[in-house]
């Protein structure tokens, strides 16, 4: 029953309770060259998903559009944290994820145009980004599906290693979900297996205080203190900033090195905020103008930038130069995605089996083509032993 | 007569709502950003302004949580309205919608209803991609114990929606994005459109072109395209999949001998894949060719534009159908 | 993945971690004729549940059939906390509730018959006991979607209360589950909104240890704490003991007096056993003899038996008279049960809907007969605005 | 020829699974007690002792979450068999095996596959009431991305099962409770079934019966009554339902100019009704009379045992049904 008390919950604070705890500054400093890739790859992010709400007033991009300006920092920290040989799996606001893990600008681009040289020729569209040579499991639709698909790609790592090469534990999968998906079903479900079975997942909850209108106080029950919900899992749970790049690195460095140690599932309370509005249609009435400018002063960027320039990592003529750079590559993506070509309408029909037996509009001729095939045909024994 | 009030469809909706809302103080509407937001679609707009929060009750992204909440206060004697934003979204809700609604009624030997309204979003939006297309009455529309709205106008909209609401039983009422800003007619005063009417959307002699939802809109202009063509379609519009009209179907292909059916689910096990077998049934002897019909491709929905529209049933299907089906192919 | 350690967590002993709280020796003696019926209400549970086990031998009852003997005590001191109002919902191992509740043996019996005199005229079976008149929304067989309901329940006595009448929440509603239910998301959906809604519903685990074959530690995570469960939904929790009617009786009347009080949600952890298999194919051979007999020896039927001899409630020979009286009972209702028809098979067409349209095998003609038909026919509406 | 071998449908099951779980290391068994307790229904009994906790995996009771794992372990590149312990308890998992594992190959434009198989117990069960006794065929058939298979008979479960695990694509496999029992001749040494290929279980010329799963059986008993009435039955057993050998059944309607369609789900939007709109499409010009059709009733499964025996497609309503086709009412 919403109660009047309710309405206190409104405010977005999601810092009530623990704060994350600041790590990077008793850490080593970071390889000037690191830096510099993730300054890059913060800016080619912003500037992507500048070009993408472009593109979609433009009607060139279609669908659901979800930008991840505000987040950059969270995609980038936490695939640095990363092997490239770990599965990352992620829910529908998926560019950043796509581009941190290393998919080209172009075939992310390409894919939200619907052309074919899109990630997946045009058929996945915004939420749904895949790319196997790096890892990337997708953008998942469903608020929480992703969540047992990330537990289920710890357990096939595993038992790859342990099962079928006698080894250890050699991955971890990175599985985020956004503060929304705390209520769903599913990830509960996948939260207790992961105990159970050992699993090494992280869940990263992207927790920027909102899913759609709802604040996280007005959908999620202790949103002031999340971890709460891990422990009833068994699980270790930490609180991350998001708003820092070189936070969220170590942050999730710790979590990482420990869950691929221990070969355990971790949750992590992850605290950002998004700049945008859920997509391109929202209005951000549920919250005030002031709440968003206080974060983006804190913009991750514009902080990882000052730390560079202090440190003499980068000037000022060089950052400026790589943001002139960045913003070309974004140029260029748009330009390749719009000069792809749509794809013919036969593709409808591929990539529905990988041992097809269509297409069939209407009917449903069984064409195998596979390595069903192959096999020796026993047509049919009847009930009372006899082959026909 | 003076000028006809034109509303869109999410304004039919709502008047609906709005409507038997006051009436009864025992329907209340919950969903995912259905108060302070407005309704992501603004279906809901400025109800939560006249009913209060208790009313018009945001929840969490918890699809199976609150429609079980629902089914529950409606065994207690209220009468829940819920909005899906999406019907793609009731998978994860499929066990309470299925399991619990419809058979309430039949394992308690009667003692307990569910007099529920579930709503929201069906079919392809416009390039939402596979997860978010489902056209769930190719699932759902197998179930006993539910009853099954896909209106194709706000008038209809409006008129069923009351129905829906002073329904005993628990509905599903499938709407579509397509459609919300759609404009019609929508009488003023109160009406409501009860189950299993048929609506014959335009009369003709040639063939008979069977639909509900947002392809009667297509069939009509097929049917327009048609006649230009010298073949006479008589439009026929569901409105509601169960009940199921069969009659007002079967008439009118005793006096066309030839149907065609646009269903925009897949094709297999589909309504329309039933209303075939249902027309073959009871014009055995009427029929001239098979029942040709239009369905959505037999393949995940794609994001790309032109798949999309290539997949969907659309104008050009139609027509090609029913060329077919009249032999003028 | 399943490690080694797994084996470990085979033993059975919910009592790791917190011990239930013994609060009922510092309560006041309950009058002789509360104890007399509860005793007796025990044993005809118990009664009724042997001859249940016999009949489903000789094939008078079908299905699935979980018998509750063991966990008496617990459907017993629920529903003695409850006022009559209150709903109550269960899952399928549910005549213990039904008849705690005070549905007749005859109609629970005749049910499991799959006769026209049961509760629900043979329709629903053993799983899916209902009745209204007692407020028992059902058994629900499908593990865990009781639980949403249970929250729905406690929404609609609250909104009546508070929404249709003015007044103040006066309901409670218990919602019942099995330990296994504690891995469904509903469950945790369920939670959440009972919490952010302030729903006064009792989610009571009977935690039996075990969910078919599978003992808690095995299948839950945080098994010796599922207290921690409930504080994930910012939710009061407590370890109630289920093998003892008079600890059931206090423990949950302090939850229950405290849910109507305060008009929130509670969460209990309600310790006990089954004595018999999952159902009647289960051989338990995944617990021992030993496991069985020691719980055994602290029977909640023979424990309140000798509360009450000693307390002078009742005498020997007054018990076992009223064992003789239930054993009557569950005799006449056996008789009754086999006696009462079969449901003709045009009662399968029956309850389908409350504004029927059938029916209609094969085929689906509208005939009305409820309310929608009343209303103006108002037969359609041409686009553009025609009436036809 | 040597004594032929006879084994229980459950035991074809093992069979098949040990064989292939012994050939690939990549196939593991994970679902609700199938290890430790020997599955519910024995059917992965002994396969723990043989492959060890983590290739057979005991889950809670979390159908959406070990699906999903599942679904997720398949795209890394294993080969899960998921065990519902009745397909009844997969509507809570209803999102990831319709919305996941069928469409990820289309959403990932061709690069994530997920070879994976779901099994259990489909249909009722005996007397086990409204919740378990569904026949999902009636609701998952419409999805594209599926493949269905609906055995018979032990050796059809056993080839069929090792077709299945070796498919790269998601498969439905639906077992029946009735059935496990049932003993058949199964051949010794390795044997795969293709999918998409129907037997003909009996020749016969008056009329197709078609069916797939336990219903075949009721068909095959009541081709042997028909006979006496002198009516020949050709009972065709399609095995997999997607993909449809129509071309089998479209021959042998073409030869008996009469078909009944025997489809254990609901009859609304079935894959019966599919198969009889089929019939009449690619038999227009060859049928005397329109496919008759046996369904379970259109209602809750009803818990009474006389009850679920009407409401079952049963020998008797077969038999009415081929009387009425062939007009020998
Ligand atoms: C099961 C389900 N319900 C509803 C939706 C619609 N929906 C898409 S995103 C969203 C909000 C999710 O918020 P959050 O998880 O916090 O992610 P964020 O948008 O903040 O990244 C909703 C309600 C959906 N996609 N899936
Ligand atoms: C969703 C779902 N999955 C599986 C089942 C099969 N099943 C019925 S009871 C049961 C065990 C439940 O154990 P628990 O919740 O502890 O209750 P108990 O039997 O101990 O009373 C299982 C697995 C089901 N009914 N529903
Ligand atoms: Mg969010
Ligand atoms: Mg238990």
């Amino acid at each position: 029953m919403s109660t009047p008390s309710t309405d206190t919950r409104r405010l977005f604070d999601v810092h009530r309770g623990d704060a994350p705890l600041r790590v990077a500054a008793d850490r080593p400093v970071l390889p000037a060259a690191t830096l510099r890739k993730w300054l890059r790859d913060m800016m080619l992010i912003r500037e992507f998903e500048v070009r993408c709400m472009q593109a979609y007033q433009d009607k060139k991009i279609g669908g659901f559009c979800h930008v991840y300006i505000g987040q950059e920092a969270v995609a980038v920290g936490c695939v640095a944290a990363l092997k490239p040989e770990d599965p990352l799996v992620t829910a529908y606001r998926d560019h950043g994820h796509a581009l941190a893990r290393g998919m080209t600008a172009r075939a992310c681009m390409a894919e939200m145009f619907g052309r074919v040289d899109g990630c997946a020729k045009g058929k996945g569209g915004s939420m749904h980004m895949f790319d196997k040579p790096n890892n990337m499991f997708g953008g998942h639709g469903i608020v929480g599906a992703q969540t047992p698909l990330g537990a289920g790609l710890a357990f096939a790592t595993k038992y790859e290693d342990e099962v079928m090469r006698g080894g250890t534990n050699s991955r971890v999968t990175l599985c985020f979900l956004g503060d929304g998906a705390l209520n769903q079903g599913a990830l509960h479900e996948a939260m207790n297996m992961a105990g159970l079975m050992d699993l090494p997942v992280i869940f990263v909850v992207e927790n920027n205080g909102y899913s759609m209108g709802t604040s996280i106080h007005r959908g999620t029950t202790m949103a002031h203190d999340l971890k709460s919900k891990a422990i009833g899992y068994g699980m270790d749970a930490a609180v991350v900033e998001g708003m820092d790049v070189l936070e969220t690195y170590w942050g999730m460095k710790d979590v990482v090195d420990q869950a691929r140690a221990s070969s355990r599932p971790c949750f992590v309370d992850l605290r950002c905020y998004r700049y945008k509005g859920h997509s391109m249609s929202d209005p951000r009435k549920y919250r005030t103008r002031d709440e968003e400018e206080a974060w983006e002063t804190d913009d991750p960027i514009g902080r990882l930038e000052k730390y560079m320039l202090e440190k003499g990592f980068v000037t000022e003529a060089e950052s400026k130069e790589m943001l002139k750079a960045v913003k070309a590559e974004v140029r260029d993506c748009v330009a390749f995605a719009d000069a792809s070509p749509m794809p013919e309408p036969g593709e409808l029909y591929t990539d529905v089996y990988m041992e097809p037996w269509g297409p069939y509009p209407g009917s449903s001729q069984p064409t195998f083509t596979g390595g069903a095939a192959n096999v020796p045909s026993f047509r049919a024994i009847d009930p009372k032993g006899e082959v026909l | 007569m003076s000028a006809l009030r034109e509303i869109e469809f999410r304004d039919a909706l709502r008047e609906a709502m709005t409507e038997e809302m006051r009436r009864d103080q025992r329907v209340f509407l919950l969903g995912e950003e259905v108060a302070q937001y407005n309704g992501a679609y603004k279906v809901s707009k400025g109800m939560l302004d006249e009913f209060g929060p208790r009313r018009i009750i945001d929840t969490p992204i918890s699809e199976s949580g609150f429609a079980g909440i629902a089914i529950g206060a409606a065994m207690q004697g209220l009468r829940p309205i819920v909005e899906f934003m999406s019907w793609s979204f009731s998978l994860v809700a499929a066990d309470p919608i299925l399991n619990n609604a419809p058979k309430m009624l039949y394992m308690s030997g009667g003692q307990f209803g569910c007099p529920i309204v579930f709503r929201g979003n069906d079919g392809a939006g416009g390039q939402l991609g596979s997860t978010h297309s489902w056209c769930v009455e190719g699932l759902y529309s197998n179930v006993p114990g539910v009853k099954i709205v896909i209106p194709s106008c706000p008038a209809d909209a409006k008129g069923l929606m009351k129905t829906a609401i002073r329904d005993d039983d628990p509905v599903f009422f499938l709407e579509s994005e397509r459609m919300l800003g759609n404009k019609g007619h929508v009488p003023e005063g109160e009406y409501l459109i009860p189950f299993g009417h048929a609506a014959v959307r335009r009369a003709g002699k040639d063939c008979t072109l069977c639909s509900w939802g947002r392809p009667v809109n297509f069939c009509l202009e097929a049917a327009e395209i048609l006649a230009k063509e010298g073949i006479s379609c008589e439009v026929i519009d569901l409105r509601t999949i169960r009940p199921l009209d069969l009659p007002t179907v079967v008439a009118s292909v005793r006096r066309t001998n030839c149907a065609v059916v646009v269903d925009q689910s897949w094709s297999f096990a589909s309504p329309g894949g039933e209303l075939a077998a249902l027309i073959h049934k009871h014009c055995f002897d009427d029929l001239d060719n098979f029942v040709h019909r239009v369905h959505s491709d037999d393949v995940p929905t794609p994001y790309s534009s032109k798949l999309e529209q290539e997949y969907l049933p659309n104008v050009r299907k139609i027509c090609e159908a029913v060329r077919a089906a009249t032999y003028r192919a």
